[in-house]
């Protein structure tokens, strides 16, 4: 189990590579990787992402843990970037191994319900026409419901 | 003394990231009001409860959650990570 | 859109970065990553896939467009080779892009479910006690009927 | 004349993967029945038939779809791709 939690870019392949030589025994791997989308109106300058140093790390751990025994994974990963972004950006990845697929995907799914609501984490859209935060949307919450 | 921690735009309306009070408030709500009573830019900062969250020493928690032995009291908008 | 029969390996890290570069307006993007696991007795020496040649084709291409409908997916892709492999081989994959995670999900675990039940491979585990086709497993039936 | 097509077990029972055959039958049921009835191999291949699948022109199709106009049938065990 890895938990990351930076301003560096990442490399989602060579993260993937990296994640899948470690599990031997696990047939199913998956990968969620996030990217700063441009708004609506295509007007997005700069997304910004603040968190609240060590809280993140506590709420990540207690997260990732609780879906490695829930679905008894062979592995996890959770990598989320802070800062400052350009649109297209990949600013998370989660990936999840386990010997069946229903399990990889249940807790990727899992994890990221989560790190949406959660994680301590704020996004802020800068555009031409000006700076927003970003709404949590009432989807993010009730997705949380089905766990 | 409590160390108190401000993120997204409680942080911008309250104008800084964190400070220190002393405080005799025996919940989250009752340190919210004593603040808000305090200075307008907190009246502002907490006037909605229900677009609030609070974490006490790094744990989500309630706003009615004791402040018995707790160090870091956070306040912040939903989350939107991911 | 994308649909890759081979016999060839591939670089899972490699194609889910250029799958990534290809999406720019999805701001969410799904791989799963299928890997030949050992039996449960751990004496696994080979796994032989067997596909049809033309249908194969024609099945993936039918299931990868109807995801890309139905989800408005803004891209996918589908690799799945053939052949014989060692254990922990990776065999197959797919990738989901879309504006939304939950969109992404979905498309890629109907892709997984369509691909176990109605895309023609057929796999055999070549042991040390012996060799003997995979059988069908009947959860595998039923996720169909979700979708 | 029809291109008959075997994969996995289904080939490895009958001892080959593809063969022509001249047939009068109307549906898939009907062509596996004649088969089953000209050759031992056939009969022990094709003896359950909750165990097999079959397209017609590389589409998936019922045991009693019609072989009218159709140049390729496939039998097959259930898939085990992914």
């Amino acid at each position: 189990m890895r938990i990351a939690i930076q301003a560096e870019a990442f490399d989602m392949g060579a993260e993937a590579n990296r994640f899948a030589a470690g599990n031997h025994g696990a047939g199913a791997i998956v990968t969620f990787t996030g990217i700063t989308r441009d708004t609506a109106k295509g007007d997005l300058e700069a997304m910004e992402i603040e968190h609240y140093p060590g809280m993140t790390e506590r709420a990540l751990t207690t997260i990732a843990t609780q879906a490695m025994v829930r679905w008894s994974l062979a592995d996890c990963l959770v990598i989320h970037r802070y800062g400052r972004f350009a649109p297209r950006a990949p600013i998370m990845m989660v990936a999840t191994a386990a010997r069946h697929r229903g399990d990889a995907f249940a807790a990727a799914e899992f994890l990221m319900d989560y790190l949406k609501s959660r994680a301590p984490f704020w996004k802020k859209e800068i555009t031409r026409s000006g700076t927003g935060w970003v709404a949590a949307r009432d989807e993010d919450e009730a997705a949380l419901k089905r766990w | 003394m409590i160390d108190l921690l401000y993120f997204a735009w409680v942080r911008e309306r309250i104008g800084l990231p964190r400070e220190q009070v002393e405080t005799n408030a025996a919940t989250v709500a009752e340190l919210i009001a004593e603040l808000s009573a305090r200075e307008e830019r907190y009246a502002l900062a907490f006037a909605d409860l229900a677009s609030l969250r609070v974490a006490l020493d790094q744990e989500l928690a309630d706003f009615d959650a004791p402040l018995t032995g707790v160090r870091e009291v956070a306040i912040f908008p939903p989350m939107t990570g991911g």
